[in-house]
């Protein structure tokens, strides 16, 4: 396939993201990324759990959490997800416009959660004192609900960059592996994320 | 780019293309020479070590001195020799085996590597500045996260840097070998390099990240004041050594298996046979691999866990010996019936098997949970490792060397060198070994700056001094061999082995894109199959076209630099916020660079028809 | 060429079982010579293990050294081409079958003695030690008898002592190699052995954790003695006057400044855990802080600049190493006073 | 492949078809995962004992989780074998980590 090809495709194929040997590449790589993601968070979640009741005399877990803004948190996370999946569904479709419409909502709901998540931590900190240095339950839990927070700021920064960067271009074989890849990324995310509402939030109150 | 810019090039022009190259035979070079480095180091770490144990109560190094070179020591040989030793050839000869033109991410792979060089010489910016890390290479917490000065935080960024290269290398080379083999190239017609190289990246994506976390979570508790490990804040120790040990067994396959691989090639190789029960090797290498995650606890045998646990993790761990001795045996009947010609490669692979067997026998002795509580933390495992790594790992590494040489560098290293450097050193590894299996017995724990006078003790460690240092002499005598063979050594033909994998269908060193037209893979050693039925090489599977190659890219490099630069900034912020500054400069840098790569199209260039026919009738 | 390497490892093998069978090492040390519960069980295990693996070393030596001889490439031969195997099914049950059998043989012995030597079974009606590792030096608490020791843990002979540990620093590992097997030490969980000794005498005991600069260095002793002289002990131990007056005057000098320097961190009586070891019977001990031969001069020295016989150990921040209250003088006298805090008739001596 | 553009057309218009299908099935996906959800939180603000939510909402994160990989991330699309393997692969070693910190680590 020549550069021209791949910049420029008379028709799209129903698979653009794997359409070339880059876009098999970076599709089959991520997913094998995703598979060492699963582990590092396994290391996070065991060592949170290991550690969950371990409040050296401060504030503990049920005494802690409130579950409202956990599910608004859940909500929006769970939805930015299918909006990535309406996302892919025009991409496919080759539908530029759409696509990047979808993906700007993700985002919104992206950044809706972490400002929830940001409230959250500040909430503590400040009503409760309670932080990353209280305890080993202190650190565990901002690490673990920090990396995975980590991981939205990251997506989000990925995602915005790929739309700007092709607002003008629209999409192509060359692009197309990326957007799908931050996709799967945005998914994982939210797998992580109904991990740590049901293993922390949920458990922790009970 | 091309070659024959590359031909008449200033000392520059080169440094630029090393630094820019994303190439996998470069890097496989870059690897070579970086990873040789260290072992070098780690090998002096090593001599200064014995020269202290020479005998009892020596000064020669001070306390805190000696447990810093045996971190260093621990640590520069596993993370920045072995490994990097293997990531060389896997990077030389992998792409070549599957008849691919390159890997899958040229760029992630230049990037892997810069991280790795990076983090090692952040690593070993300690030395310089206020003294190395000191609580062994396992760095049990609490006595890492307590350590005074800054030498676990360079630990701790060192490895975290390096460990990111490492885990983009492994998920390079899985899909590399997962989506670029050539056409007719079916799984089980890999041969078992490329195969161990497979598995080994699976370990490297499912170990390391446990590796990332634990030294997340020690960098916080060293760095920002958090209390995973720290007991008066409710932590527990024991988080860290599971971590470690979920990372640091996987971690010791990785390194044996490229090892057993290499060994399965050139047995076959120098045996003129097929190796000997492929499948059940093959199968033999998953089971390993699987298992391999189910065993770490048997270095914790003594830590509590109690009978259940230690009783389930002996038993596991017995269990990896059935798959490893399936792979011995095979080896012996690949030779059995076969025409075997010795030569420097042969011998190491030769050597191999005594050393390795007896190194596995101690593992499977260290797994009876009940009798490590004597063996544990004693010499007696520095024994059973070094007859592992050394005796499995470094031989197979030694063996690589010599039997891919050829192709890596178009010479062939010389004979009678490669024989004394096989011989000294394989003494003087037993020399210093075996010994040490009974010191351990005898009552030498491990770790131990001196020991006392009148235990009994100074005898064994006196030979153990001396056949280190048979080794240090092979190791000089490979270097002069090295250095000859790159002077004056004797040009090496396409196949001088009369080799049965791709690599040596084509010319020794390979053109830049390797294949000038993708082979057609008709069945397991495919080059052998060409041969055998009269044919000189590989039939094509496609027509003469224009060959898609990647662009040289800077951008690896400086993100590396920028993470270095960033972990001076983590280390020093401990005492003086301003040097978060560095963090924001580093990182600065490394988004930066990465946002980049994103924004700019990096779609490679064509090597034209035209010039590939020309080049082929020079 | 042939088959030499076969030979050397064979030769070498030998060479070396012939000097180490001239000594396993010293007799109460070395973990070759078992003289306790413990280390006897584990020997049994390393025994099986050995046996079993010296038969598979033999098997793989001996189709190694045949190939290599047999199939050796001869002159003129460079070009045949043997035939090419694919395997041999039968020949792979064989290799995967037997090596199971044979770990199954080291699996049960290790997993029975695994068990028992994890068994708390008496451990209610058993001598109880709470053990302390420290960097480095070890405490010794005797629960229930108001004992308090450090270094030397004095024991009866054939009886189980369970040992109840915990670190206050960094972790540790009790190893005592003639009569047990090793436990760690570890800051946040207690774990539970039981040693015995078969018979009586003074067992050297190793840390073997890293544990810091001295960590080749925090030796203990156990002195195993008879059941009378143990029961002896303990009553002298009991009734240790901690203020009891020396005989001689520089002793009591001696005294007088220890109260001033060295009480901070030391204790002389019954005591829990403090900075520094437990001194009541510091007269009795078999070294100085485990491993300086017991001599005045070595405790003068030891008193005056510690740093340079233990690297980092915690007694070289006491306050009088800087003050200058303490020259070779006070020190001397403060030995004088510490070598005479012999309480009870039972020492080292009585082990052997 | 541009030759045979009439052909990739007809075949676009399938593809897109079962596209729209497979959309109709995301979003039914998406409201099970919504309800689940409700479920979870639901049973844990009504107080019910704790061994009877916790393997209850654990089990309704898994089946959420396989939803999200099967339809949103097409795990079960063709193509997804070497994928699924290492999720796979990642998940066992997820399980013995999370199973060894929460039994072996106090005692
Ligand atoms: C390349 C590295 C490598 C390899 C391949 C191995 C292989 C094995 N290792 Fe080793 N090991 C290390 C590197 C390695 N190890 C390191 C670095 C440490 C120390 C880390 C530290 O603490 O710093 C260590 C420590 C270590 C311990 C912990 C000891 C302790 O600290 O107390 C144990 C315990 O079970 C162990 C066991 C084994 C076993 C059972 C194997 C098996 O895989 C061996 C299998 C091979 C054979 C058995 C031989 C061939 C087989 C046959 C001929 C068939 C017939 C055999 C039988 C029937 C038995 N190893
Ligand atoms: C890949 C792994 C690897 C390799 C190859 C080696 C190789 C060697 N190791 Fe290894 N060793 C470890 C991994 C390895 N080691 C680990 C993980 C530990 C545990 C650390 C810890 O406890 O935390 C350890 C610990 C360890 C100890 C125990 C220390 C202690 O517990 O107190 C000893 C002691 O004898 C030792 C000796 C040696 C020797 C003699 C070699 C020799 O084989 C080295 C041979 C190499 C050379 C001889 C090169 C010499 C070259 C020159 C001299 C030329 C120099 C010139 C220039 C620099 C220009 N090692
Ligand atoms: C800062 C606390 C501190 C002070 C003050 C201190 N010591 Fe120590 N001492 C220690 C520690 C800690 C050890 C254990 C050292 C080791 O072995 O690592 C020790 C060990 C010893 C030992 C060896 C103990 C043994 O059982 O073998 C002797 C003897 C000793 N101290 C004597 C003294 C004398 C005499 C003084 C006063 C002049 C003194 N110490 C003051 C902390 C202190
Ligand atoms: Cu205490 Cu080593
Ligand atoms: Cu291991």
């Amino acid at each position: 396939m020549s550069e021209h090809d791949v910049l420029n495709p008379k028709v799209m194929p129903h698979d653009p993201e794997r359409a070339t040997l880059e876009g098999k590449n970076k599709f089959l790589g991520f997913w094998f990324f995703l598979g060492g993601e699963t582990v590092l968070f396994a290391s996070l979640f065991g060592t949170y759990l290991a550690l969950r009741n371990s409040t050296n005399g401060g504030m503990a877990s049920n005494e802690l959490f409130g579950l409202e803004l956990v599910f608004i948190m859940t909500m929006f996370l769970l939805t930015s997800s299918l909006t990535s999946v309406y996302a892919m569904y025009h991409m496919k479709n080759n539908d530029f416009k759409k696509m990047q419409l979808w993906l700007g909502i993700t985002v919104a709901l992206g950044f809706a959660f972490l400002a929830c998540e940001l409230y959250e931590f500040y909430h503590y900190i400040h009503e409760y004192e309670f932080t990353f240095r209280s305890s080993a339950f202190g650190s565990a839990f901002y690490t673990l609900v920090g990396f995975h927070g980590g991981h939205v700021v990251f997506g989000l920064m990925w995602i915005l960059a790929l739309m700007f960067r092709n607002a003008k271009r629209g999409l192509n074989l060359y692009n197309a592996p990326k957007f799908y890849v931050a996709s799967l990324y945005w998914h994982f995310i939210d797998v992580v994320w109904v991990f740590i509402f049901t293993v922390v939030y949920l458990m922790g109150v009970l | 780019m091309s070659n024959s810019i590359a031909q008449n090039r200033s000392f520059g022009a080169a440094m630029w293309d090393y630094l820019t190259t994303v190439d996998h035979k470069k890097i496989g070079i870059m690897y070579l020479v970086a990873g040789g480095f260290f072992f070098l180091l780690g090998g002096l770490e090593a001599m200064a070590i014995r020269w202290q144990l020479i005998k009892p109560e020596n000064d020669f190094v001070s306390a805190g001195f000696y447990n810093e070179l045996i971190t260093m020591h621990g640590t520069t040989m596993i993370f920045l020799a072995a490994m990097p030793l293997i990531f060389a050839l896997m990077n030389a000869v992998v792409p070549l085996q599957i008849g691919a033109r390159d890997v899958a991410f040229p760029f992630l792979n230049s990037l892997g590597f810069w991280l790795f060089l990076f983090g090692g010489i952040l690593l070993n910016c300690s030395w310089f500045l206020g003294g190395a890390p000191d609580a062994g290479w396992t760095a049990y917490a609490p006595l890492s996260t307590i350590s005074p000065g800054e030498g676990v935080d360079f630990y701790v960024l060192g490895l975290q840097i390096s460990g990111a290269g490492t885990l983009i290398g492994g998920i390079n080379f899985l899909v590399t070998i997962v989506n670029m083999r050539a056409p007719g190239m079916t799984y089980m017609r890999m041969p078992l390099f490329t195969w161990t190289a497979f598995i080994t990246s699976t370990l490297i994506l499912f170990a390391f990240p446990a590796l990332t976390v634990g030294l997340f979570l020690m960098m916080f508790d060293r760095l920002f004041g958090s209390g995973f490990f720290d007991a008066s804040m409710g932590g527990n120790s024991v988080i860290w050594e599971h971590l470690f040990w979920i990372f640091g067994h996987p971690e010791v396959y990785i390194l044996i298996l490229p090892a057993f691989g290499v060994f399965s090639d050139v047995f076959s190789t120098f045996s003129k046979k097929r190796l000997f029960g492929y499948t059940a090797m093959v199968f033999a290498t998953v089971l390993i691999g699987f298992l391999g995650f189910m065993v770490w606890a048997h270095h914790m045998f003594t830590v509590g866990l109690g009978p259940a646990a230690n009783s389930i993790f002996a038993v596991a761990t017995m269990a990896i010996a059935v798959p490893t001795g399936i792979k011995i045996f095979n080896w012996l009947f690949t030779l059995w019936g076969g025409n075997i010609k010795i030569n420097s490669a042969m011998l190491w692979a030769l050597g191999f098997i005594p050393s390795f067997t007896l190194g596995g026998m101690t593992g499977v002795m260290l797994a009876a949970a009940s009798a490590d509580y004597q063996y544990h933390d004693s010499y007696f495992v520095v024994a059973h490792f070094h007859y592992v790594i050394v005796g499995g790992v470094v031989f197979g590494i030694f063996s690589g060397l010599h039997y891919w040489w050829p192709k890596m560098f178009g010479r062939i290293l010389d004979e009678t060198l490669g024989k004394i450097t096989f011989w000294t050193f394989f003494v003087g590894f037993h020399l210093t070994f075996f010994i040490q299996h009974f010191l351990g017995l005898m009552g030498m724990p491990r770790r131990y700056w001196v020991y006392l006078e009148d235990q009994g003790l100074d005898f064994g460690n006196l030979i153990s001094t001396i056949g280190a240092f048979f080794m240090a002499i092979g190791a000089i005598v490979f270097l002069y061999n090295v250095v000859i063979t790159s002077i004056k050594g004797e040009k090496a033909g396409a196949d001088p082995w009369d080799g049965r994998t791709l690599e040596w269908s084509i010319p020794s060193p390979p053109p830049h894109y390797n294949f000038t037209q993708t082979p057609l893979v008709r069945g397991l050693d495919p080059l052998w199959i060409e041969k055998s039925e009269g044919r000189k090489g590989m039939t094509p599977a496609e027509p003469l076209s224009d060959i898609h190659m990647p662009n040289g890219s800077i951008l690896p490099f400086v993100m590396s630099l920028g993470l270095f630069i960033a972990g001076f900034g983590f280390i020093y912020q401990k005492y003086d916020l301003a040097w978060l500054s560095l963090v924001f400069i580093g990182m600065g840098i490394l988004l930066g660079s990465m946002l980049i790569r994103s924004l700019k199209d990096d779609l490679g260039y064509h090597i034209h028809k035209e010039d590939l026919e020309k080049e082929a009738r020079k | 060429m042939k088959g030499w390497m076969g030979k050397i490892r064979t030769l070498s093998l030998f060479g070396f079982m012939a000097i180490i069978l001239s000594g396993c090492g010293r007799e109460n040390l070395t973990a070759l010579v078992p003289k306790g519960y413990g280390a006897e069980e584990s020997f049994k295990v390393i025994l099986i293990s050995i046996a079993v693996m010296t038969l598979v070393f033999i098997v793989v030596m001996t189709i190694y050294t045949y190939v290599l001889i047999r199939y050796r490439q001869k002159k003129g031969q460079e070009n045949m081409i043997p035939k090419q195997t694919e395997g041999n099914k039968a020949l792979e049950v064989v290799w995967t079958v037997i090596p199971i059998l044979l770990l199954i043989i080291i699996a049960v012995p290790t997993l029975t003695t695994t068990y028992d030597l994890a068994s708390t079974e008496g451990k209610e009606d058993a001598i109880n030690v709470n053990v302390t590792g420290n960097q480095y030096w070890w405490h010794f608490e005797y629960q229930g008898e108001e004992i308090q020791t450090s270094q030397d843990m004095y024991i009866p002979v054939g009886e189980k002592i369970y040992l109840t540990m915990r670190s206050g620093d960094v972790i540790h590992s009790f190893w005592v190699p003639s009569i047990s097997g090793k436990m760690d030490v570890n800051p946040e969980n207690d774990n539970v052995m039981y040693i015995e000794a078969y018979e009586e005498g003074v067992y050297y005991g190793k840390c073997a954790e890293l544990c810091g600069e001295s960590h080749s260095l925090m030796d203990f002793k156990i002195v195993a003695v008879s059941q009378e002289e143990y029961d002896q002990w303990v009553t002298d131990m009991q009734n240790v006057d901690p203020e009891a007056t020396p005989e001689s005057t520089t002793a009591q000098e001696g005294q007088e400044l220890f109260a001033n320097s060295c009480l901070s961190c030391h204790a002389i009586g019954s005591s829990p855990v403090a900075v520094g070891p437990n001194l009541t019977n510091f007269g009795e001990r078999s070294k100085i802080a485990g491993v300086l031969p017991y001599e005045k001069e070595e405790l003068v020295e030891w008193i005056l600049d510690p740093e340079s016989k233990k690297p980092g150990n915690k007694m070289s921040n006491a306050p009088y190493l800087n003050d200058g209250s303490i020259g070779e003088e006070e020190a001397d006298k403060i030995a004088d006073y510490l070598m005479q805090l012999k309480p009870s008739e039972i020492t080292t001596k009585s082990a052997e | 492949m541009a030759d045979k553009g009439t052909e990739v057309h007809e075949e676009l218009d399938y593809h897109k078809y079962k596209k729209k299908e497979e959309m109709k099935r995301q979003v039914i996906t998406f409201a099970l995962m919504i309800v689940f959800t409700i479920i979870a939180f639901g049973m844990v603000v009504s107080g019910l004992d704790k061994l009877f939510i916790i393997p209850i909402i654990l089990v309704l994160a898994a089946v959420q989780v396989g939803f999200q990989l099967y339809y949103f991330m097409h795990m079960s699309h063709k193509g997804h074998e070497m994928p699924a393997l290492m999720l796979y692969g990642g998940v066992f070693i997820a399980f013995l980590t999370v199973l060894t910190m929460l039994v072996l680590i106090w005692w």
